[in-house]
């Protein structure tokens, strides 16, 4: 167990694992992916500007009316007026929407997720540090939380809520269901550290509750806290186009991912072009999250091993 | 044991009727009025008031949980023992219409619960074995994009491809196992792979880091320090604890799987419970969104509830705990 | 002069109803070592740790310096935490992976300032240049040095020390040894120290306490107590330690004991100790024998050698 | 007298580093060989390649078993060998035990396999063995799981495990480091008893010395790596060698001498796998180095020459 | 008369499948009043006093006796309309088909038990305003049935065009005996030619012939297969496919619903499959209500300023394009305006924007002026194509979108609704009076569930014209009046006609007599539905 003081010394843990991500190629590439479509989401606005075409102007003259709105052109008007083509139907440019729909996705997913994680932390951190009573009324309802069918349920209520604030609501009925699979993992992860002799080092030393929740375990606590976001975004990002797809996602005229792949589903056929381009952005986005969650699991894994 | 699994069972009931209550409160305090939708055209409000007599809809709220609970344990009258109440739209028992769809969900949920498993804990075991190889890296890479495949896109191309260009499979059209077997098995290969298709990859991803932890065991050193030979340390010794965590898991997504792969069946309009759940859902249906509810909630429990015991069938420690 | 601590009938019953802790009493003075000593499971941390109060007494009492902290508040409590300190086992969990050594020493109330973490660290064999380091960047004994160097910080009057050597290896083991009396040395610290080893309880107390099953079985002066146990159980113990000489271990007189220690949740009616013992007669088996004196310490059987 | 097993030269690498490098044992039939060492020294690393258990390592030197040579020999050769001719037991016996067979289970696994035995015969075995180990009750215990069983009985369950071939090595590592003294001098007292009995050659690897002078004919002393020193025991502890082994014995406290002074400690810590000293590994914690500051002792290695690795031999007592 | 005769190609025999994206939601005589449920039970599974003819084009539009030997004697000036049965009516059982079983389902259709029928009848019967239905209230004394043959109805004024109202199924036959309540629904006991072998709502039907229908006593269904599987629940985007690739069974299988827009592209550019396309006008006219109660809409000039601001042309293409639809330029469709589409304002398609902001300034609204749109979550596109044709003249609209299962409930709650709605309306039968007072009779509103005048439009005017044409009792010059008033009503627009839509289908290459009907809201008239030789 004897470990020899470095060379480099006064690198903490959280540091380690980052010095050791930034030498994984899957995690760059994860993140770079990532950074990309963040930038993206960031200067929708100014892209649009760039491209020339908003988000919501119909083209008219880049669509056959007479054959269901087709758009002109072979891949589905791909090319120097519409960047990635326009949407059949109405004309609207392809390209736009999608940068638009990136602030959608990535709103909806990255917040659900936030208040997700926040939430289970709490909720988590006390019941396992507290204990009793407190823990056993925890843990009763995050299983009742969890024995509720979330799909169903976020169908029914959504199907029926009214469209105003739909983005939160969804960040609301998404993080709604979620919160007790952070609860359960933090309270797990507070239960052993509750244990170890630093946390009684700590009451020893005169450290009041808060203290020793927030100062003391929690940090131990972001690691698998920081790999379960990174893992929970790609799957809020899957919810919300599910979601979309069964019709009771965010509302137009505010375009998301998932709500393009629901109406592209249509077109995959005649207009495979409008079809692969959200697919693919929801593809690459899922993809770089995960691989990127995967990369940082590897990092805090304390025996190091590069599986 | 027996009075432990009272207790269990006793919880589960205690769970249920929490949920129920809360779905209830939720579908009562919604905005849409089930009687307005039955009312049909051009109705007046003297005919919808008597509409929403005519469905009970005017007592107050705990009168109709407590005739609908004791409605499921004793059933009322026309509407026989587990009465989940009628459906709005179909003017049928709601418990009819879910046995009526439980056999396409059982069969869809089944199949590709059997597909995954079986895929996705032989990838996972070849790919912890392996560790580090170029088939693990491959394996994994593979599983990795196809979990992040949304269900729907894995559907439209297995259509496009399979059906539409290569004609080699028929569209999805449920034919009941029993009247014949060929046709139901052919039929449903397409949900199933799409289902099998990404939770196959999570398996897998689940069932390696589950096994590499295992064969890092003291005892699987023990096992090799007796001379055993690999194939035995690998199966006998490492799968049957690194598999432990996979059955938790597969309990959990086959329970909430047998309520309905909405999407599944959705896409593929396949006429399970998943299906039925999405018409009630647009169709305002409270009762049978209510029922659905409930039997998913049932299977999930249900099967936390049996995870447990099988857990302990596998691990004498709990056993006897 | 009052006893620094007096332990007076101290119990702990955990939920289950395990008896970890059944009825201590002892008392240290100040400047003083006490050890106690005992296998594992009989209920060393349990007593040590009611002390220092991470757990709650189930009953009897605590007297610190003269004032019954049993059950004060956490308020209350909170000035005398800087008198009564503790230092732990594993020197790697009982540091937070997440803080530098300064940070750690210093203690949730920052009690340190940076001179006076450095001052504080080299007088426990480490410099300046660990100050910023974490956890994981130390050796096991340097680590403990810095489990040391915390409990220290607030000028304790009494450390509890659970099990300080325990995970290290021998030749570190001895580094630790020493600096503790040193320390003491220095500041005229008091001790209880928990080991199960004896040798090093030997090494370390003036007066050392046996335990066996949650009570204790015989206390009294160190010499007194090696040289010649009254308890059988005691001289089972001491006749167990391997020494390290052939010669005499070749020909030691060694008591092998049978079976395993009773479980604490069911322990056997009268002398805990009876199902194991040697000289086990019939009282043995239904009345628990109590402390008294037995040439020159005390001892709780029936039958003293 | 030929020796059972004879180790030469063992070099184990693994990709962070080589974790033993130049190890040489010999062990005799019905009689016990030592090894002590600190924590990270490298005793379950050489242990572990004579029964040929190491899977990610580069083993190299020779070990020859019963006059054959291990190193290099096919997986399973190994095997056979493995459990039936020499067998090992480990230091933590509850995750050392699979925890979802029964303990019968496992001991009859290894019976099974090499002695062909029909699984009745197995279980016959089993029990037989329990009774060996001082089980009591073993027949109703055979079906017992291992965290039914307290610390000191599931060692003596994988001291069963391992004898249930009748081995001719049996390997022990530490096994009652996780145990009470009182625990400890039952398991070494059983150790010993079936040595007597069976006539088997046992490595005792622990970093108690105690617990070597209790049961050890010749003791292997090892630090970083490498053996420092290997003699018969009674010279070892009278008269050491090296001065590392001088050090250990200083610095172990003594109920028995009295105790109350001061210990005689070694200073510094244990070298790291991957960063170890260059010269006599030992050297930065010598006390004839600190002494004489002798040149070599930073710069060369020392050989380990008639049980010995110090450039100055004799200098320690 | 004799058997209408079947399509050339079509042959007695086979497997019909109807491929569904839904389920049916009534099929209870009583409760059966949206296209194309009625046109299925009314075709295979009940009989009506009165039915409209199984053929093409304007032939379609007219009425024939069904389970009746006329169309219906007037008497009474109107007010008492008597009706014979044929001799030789049967129901599945062999049990012979009385007059009174028609007047025990009109009575169930005031049932609160079982609501959602037509009630064209509730509103003329005499002593139909308090009645609740046979099972609390007994007997409805204004239908008589003097013997098991005849039916007489006794009205409060005087209908005209009552004999369309029996075309409708409420005036078809259900025995008491065999009544099941809200069960009917799932159970129809038949008198037409098929009868249901098996039903599992959402999932499958099965037809099979009714051996004891007579086709000697049916000159309008063919029943040509024999055996109809209906199949639910699919994607509508998968029976497009199905239908296009026409492989194996789909050969012989027509969908329910109208083809998705999106799938034009596919049908259209492949001449073997555009052969099999069917796209008749419907009857029915999409529009935009406005709430004519509340500010801006209440001011007429503003909301007529919007009839010539909308791009309607837009809407068409977002809707699948010509297609989808003609361009509304009134709000009675085409059929109901002699065949001819009737234009009052001459809006060009794409809208007359200087115009519209002339009416804007002339109304005294200042813009940009911020309006509501109500839609349902299908029209998404649709309301964002409004939505931009009215940012050109200073109106800002947003869009608030509902599923489509509270859609109604919520536009329909006149506490509720404020702003604009899109909305449609379908004819029930060819008359104006289909049309015009469902939408725009100020006393129909309701609080709640209103669903026809959603404009909340309360026009005096309006409401004395269609009294008087009510009285009219030649159908033609009635005919010419409706046509008149909706032009009058345009000036007022309450709403704005949008599109009058086509509906869209496809059949499998092995179907025969598929047409779209013009009453069936273009659907296949199923009466003549068959497989090809
Ligand atoms: N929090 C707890 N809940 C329940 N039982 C406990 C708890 N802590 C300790 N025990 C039990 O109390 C008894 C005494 O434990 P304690 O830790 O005091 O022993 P110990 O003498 O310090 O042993 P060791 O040498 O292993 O540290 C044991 O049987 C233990 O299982
Ligand atoms: N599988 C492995 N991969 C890499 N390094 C290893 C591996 N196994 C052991 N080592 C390293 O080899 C060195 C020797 O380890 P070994 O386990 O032999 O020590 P030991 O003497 O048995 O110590 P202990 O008393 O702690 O058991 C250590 O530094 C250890 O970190
Ligand atoms: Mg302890
Ligand atoms: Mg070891």
């Amino acid at each position: 167990m004897a470990t020899t003081p470095s060379t480099r010394s006064g690198r903490s843990p959280g540091r380690i694992a980052f010095d050791r991500l930034k030498r994984d190629p899957a995690a760059l590439f994860g993140a770079s992916i990532v950074a990309v479509f963040v930038a993206v989401a960031l200067g929708a606005p100014l892209l649009t500007a760039l491209s020339g075409w908003d988000v919501q102007t119909f083209d008219k003259s880049a669509i056959d009316r007479s054959l269901g709105g087709v758009p002109y052109g072979d891949l589905g008007g791909i090319g120097a007026e519409h960047w990635l083509g326009v949407e059949p139907g109405t004309g609207r440019d392809v390209f736009a929407r999608i940068v638009y729909g990136a602030r959608v996705s990535l709103l909806i997913s990255v917040a659900a997720t936030a208040v997700t994680v926040v939430a289970g932390t709490v909720i988590g951190l006390v019941a396992g540090y507290v204990g009793g009573r407190t823990d056993t009324i925890l843990c009763r309802v995050m299983d009742l939380v969890m024995s509720f069918p979330s799909l169903i349920f976020m169908l029914a209520l959504l199907s029926v809520a009214p469209d105003a604030n739909r983005v939160l609501l969804l960040i609301a009925i998404m993080s709604m269901f979620s919160w007790p699979y952070v609860g359960r993992i933090v309270r797990g992860q507070a239960l052993s550290l509750k244990h170890q002799e630093f946390v009684d080092a700590a009451r020893v030393g005169g450290g009041r509750a808060a203290h020793i929740l927030f100062k003391e375990m929690l940090p131990n606590i972001t690691g698998p806290i920081l790999v379960y976001t990174t893992l929970a975004i790609p799957a809020n990002i899957g919810t919300e186009a599910a979601l979309s797809f069964l019709g009771v996602g965010v509302r137009p005229p505010t375009p998301s991912w998932g709500q393009m792949l629901d109406d592209s589903l249509k077109w995959y056929q005649v207009v495979p072009s409008y079809f692969i381009v959200p697919s693919v952005c929801l593809f690459l986005t899922v993809l770089a999250f995960t691989l990127l969650g995967d990369a940082l699991r590897d990092a805090l894994d304390p025996r190091g091993t590069n599986a | 044991m027996i009075l432990y699994l009272g207790k269990r069972v006793l919880a589960v009931a205690g769970v249920l009727l929490v949920i129920c209550a809360v779905t209830f409160t939720i579908f009562y305090v919604l905005p849409t009025d089930p009687a307005v939708h039955a009312c049909g055209k051009t109705c007046s409000s003297e005919q919808i008031a008597l509409v929403r007599q005519e469905m009970g809809l005017d007592r107050p709220i705990h009168e109709q949980f407590a005739a609908y609970v004791s409605g499921i344990a004793a059933g009322r009258d026309g509407c026989a023992f587990p009465c989940f109440g009628y459906s709005y739209q179909n003017s049928l028992p709601v418990w009819d219409l879910l046995t009526d769809r439980m056999a396409v969900s059982v069969s869809l949920a089944l199949g590709a619960a059997l597909l995954w498993l079986t895929v996705g804990v032989l990838i996972g075991v070849a790919s912890a074995l392996r560790k580090g190889s170029a088939l693990d890296r491959t394996l994994m890479a593979g599983t990795l994009a196809s979990a992040s495949v949304p269900v729907y896109f894995t559907a439209m191309i297995l259509l496009l491809v399979l059906v539409q260009y290569l004609e080699f499979l028929p569209y999805p059209d449920y034919r009941p196992l029993t009247e014949d077997p060929v046709g139901w098995a052919t039929n449903l290969l397409l949900p199933w792979v799409t289902l099998a298709s990404l939770y196959a990859a999570m398996y897998a991803r689940q069932t390696r880091s589950s096994m590499i932890e295992t064969m890092g065991q003291p005892y699987i050193r023990t096992a090799r320090a007796k001379g055993l030979h690999e194939r035995t340390v690998v199966t006998k010794h490492g799968m049957r604890s690194a598999l432990t965590p996979i059955v938790t898991i597969f309990g959990m997504d086959l329970g909430g799987l047998l309520a309905g792969a909405v999407i599944t069946e959705h896409v593929f309009g396949l006429p399970g419970i998943g299906q039925l759940t999405y018409d009630a859902i647009f169709k305002a249906d409270q009762p049978v969104m209510l029922g659905v509810t409930l039997l998913a909630a049932f299977f999930i429990t249900v099967a936390n509830l049996v995870v447990d015991l099988v857990y302990a069938g596998i691990d004498p420690r709990v056993r006897y705990a | 002069m009052s006893p620094l601590l007096d332990v007076n009938d101290l119990r702990m019953t955990f939920r289950g109803g395990v008896r970890a802790v059944d009825g201590v009493s002892f008392s240290v003075r100040q400047g003083e070592t006490l050890g106690l000593v005992g296998e594992s499971g009989c209920g060393k941390s349990t007593t040590g740790r009611m002390i220092v109060r991470l757990l709650e007494p189930s009953g009897g009492q605590v007297t610190f310096d003269g004032r019954d902290i049993t059950h004060v508040s956490r308020r209350r409590l909170l000035p005398l935490r800087g008198d009564l300190q503790m230092v732990f086992q594993d020197p790697f969990t009982s540091l937070n992976p997440r803080r530098t050594a300064a940070q750690i020493i210093s203690g949730p109330r920052r009690l340190l300032d940076r001179d006076g973490t450095i001052a504080l660290l080299e007088r426990v064999g480490l410099g300046a240049e660990h100050a910023d380091r974490y956890p994981h960047e130390f050796s096991g004994g340097q680590a403990q040095r810095i489990g040391i160097a915390r409990a220290l910080a607030s000028r304790p009057k009494l450390v509890i020390c659970d099990e300080p050597v325990s995970a290290l290896d021998v030749s570190i083991q001895a580094q630790i040894v020493n600096l503790l009396r040193k320390l003491q040395e220095e500041e005229g610290l008091a001790y209880v120290f928990i080991a199960h080893d004896l040798s090093v309880v030997a090494h370390m107390c003036d007066r050392v306490a046996v335990m066996y099953l949650g009570r204790i079985v015989e206390i009294g002066d160190r010499k007194t107590v090696y040289a010649d146990p009254a308890h059988p159980y005691t001289r089972a113990l001491v006749s167990a330690v391997p020494l390290p000489d052939p010669d005499l271990e070749q020909d030691r007189e060694r008591i092998v004991l049978l079976g395993d220690p009773p479980n604490p949740a069911s322990p056997p009616a009268g002398c805990t100790f009876n199902p194991r013992c040697a000289k086990a007669q019939n009282i043995c088996r239904q009345e628990a024998p109590v402390l008294r004196l037995v040439r020159g310490r005390q001892a709780a059987c029936h039958f003293p050698d | 007298m030929t020796a059972l097993l004879q180790v030469t030269d063992l070099r184990v690498t693994f990709a962070a580093g080589t974790a033993v490098d130049g190890v040489s044992f010999t062990a005799h039939q019905g009689r016990t060989l030592g090894i002590v060492g600190e924590s990270g020294s490298g005793k379950s690393v050489s242990s572990l390649a004579v029964m040929g258990l190491h899977r990610n390592a580069i083993v190299e030197g020779s070990i020859v078993f019963d006059g054959e040579e291990l190193v290099g020999a096919s997986p399973s050769r190994l095997r056979a060998l493995r459990g039936s001719r020499m067998s090992m037991i480990f230091q933590d016996p509850l995750s050392s035990l699979h925890p979802y067979y029964t303990v019968g289970e496992q001991i009859a696994e290894g019976y099974r396999l090499h002695a062909k035995a029909s699984r009745r015969a197995a279980r016959e075995r089993a029990v037989e063995m329990l009774a060996d180990v001082g089980i009591p009750s073993p027949r109703a215990r055979v079906a017992d799981y291992p965290h039914q069983f307290s610390g000191g009985m599931r060692q003596r369950v994988m001291i069963a495990m391992a004898l249930v071939c009748e081995p001719d090595l049996l390997i022990a590592d530490e096994p009652t480091t996780a145990l009470d003294v009182t625990i400890q001098a039952q398991i070494l007292e059983l150790i010993k008893k079936i040595q007597e009995e069976r006539g088997v050659a046992v490595i005792m690897i622990t970093h108690d010395l105690g617990v070597v002078a209790r049961v050890a004919d010749e003791v292997m002393v090892m630090y970083g790596g490498a053996p420092v020193e290997h003699a018969p025991a009674r010279q070892v502890f009278k008269t050491p060698g090296h001065p590392y082994t001088r050090g250990l014995l200083d610095s172990i406290p003594r109920h028995d001498l009295g105790g109350g002074g001061p210990l005689q400690a070694i200073p510094g810590s244990p070298p790291s796998l991957l960063t170890p000293p260059q010269g006599c590994r030992f050297h930065p914690r010598c006390p004839i180095y600190a002494r004489a500051s002798a040149e070599i002792c930073a710069t060369e290695r020392p050989a380990f020459i008639a049980g010995l690795a110090c450039h100055y031999p004799g200098a320690a007592t | 008369g004799g058997t209408a005769a079947p399509a050339a190609d079509a042959a007695k025999g086979g497997t019909l499948t109807i491929l569904s994206n839904q389920d049916f939601e009534h099929l209870d005589p009583a409760r059966n009043w949206t296209m194309p449920q009625m046109d299925f039970g009314l075709r295979y599974l009940y009989r009506s006093l009165v039915t409209f003819k199984a053929e093409p084009g304007a032939a379609s539009l007219e009425i024939v006796p069904d389970l009746a030997t006329t169309t219906g004697e007037m008497s009474d000036g109107g007010r008492t309309w008597t009706f014979t049965l044929k001799e030789g009516l049967k129901y599945e059982d062999g049990s012979p088909i009385k007059s009174a079983d028609i007047k025990y389902n009109l009575e169930r259709s005031f049932a609160p038990e079982l609501p959602g029928g037509p009630n064209y009848h509730k509103s003329v019967l005499v002593g139909a305003e308090k009645y609740t239905g046979p099972y609390k209230d007994g007997e409805l004394a204004s239908i008589a049935t003097p013997d098991e043959k005849t039916i007489v109805f006794k009205l409060k004024r005087q209908v005209a065009e009552f004999p369309y109202y029996t075309t409708l199924p409420s005036f078809s036959p259900v025995p008491k005996a065999k009544d099941t309540k809200e069960q009917y629904d799932n159970r129809v006991f038949s008198s037409g030619p098929y009868k249901i072998e098996t039903y599992s709502r959402g999932k499958e039907m099965v037809l099979v012939r009714n051996e004891h229908w007579a086709s000697a006593t049916d000159t309008t269904r063919q029943a040509l297969p024999e055996k109809i599987v209906v199949k639910q629940g699919l994607r509508q985007s998968v029976i497009d496919d199905r239908l296009i690739a026409d492989q194996g069974e789909d050969q012989t299988a027509v969908t329910y619903a109208d083809v998705n827009g999106e799938s034009f592209a596919k049908i259209l550019n492949n001449p073997k499959v555009r052969s099999r396309f069917h796209n008749e006008i419907r009857g029915c006219t999409d529009v935009i209500a406005m709430n004519t109660q509340k500010p801006p809409f209440d001011n007429a000039k503003f909301r007529l300023a919007l009839q010539y601001a909308i791009d309607k042309e837009a809407y068409q293409t977002v809707k699948g394009g010509p297609a989808a639809g003609e361009i509304a330029t009134a709000y009675l469709p085409p059929a109901l305006s002699g065949g001819t589409p009737h234009d009052t304002l001459k809006v060009p398609p794409t809208g007359d924007i200087e115009r519209a902001k002339q009416l804007i300034a002339e109304s005294g609204v200042s813009t940009p002026v911020k309006v509501t749109l109500h839609s349902s979550t299908g029209e998404k596109n649709a309301a964002t194509a409004l939505q931009e044709s009215l940012k050109r003249v200073g109106v800002e609209v947003e869009i608030n979108s509902y599923d489509p299962s509270v859609y109604y409930d919520t536009i329909g709650d006149t506490s509720k609704f404020e702003g604009m709605a899109t909305y449609g309306w379908c004819q029930d039968y060819p008359s104006g009076s289909s049309f015009i007072p469902m939408m725009f009779d100020g006393r129909t509103i309701t609080k709640r569930g209103n669903s026809g005048n959603v404009a909340l439009f309360k026009d005096k005017a309006t409401m004395d014209r269609i009294d008087e044409i009510y009285a009219m009792t030649d159908l033609k010059a009635a005919n010419q009046a409706w046509v008149d008033l909706d032009a009058q009503i345009m000036q007022k627009a309450p709403m704005i006609p949008l599109l009058w839509e086509r509906k869209p289908l496809l059949t499998g290459s092995k179907v025969a007599g598929a047409f779209g009907h013009l009453i069936w809201s273009g659907q296949f008239d199923y009466a003549t539905l068959g497989i090809k030789k």
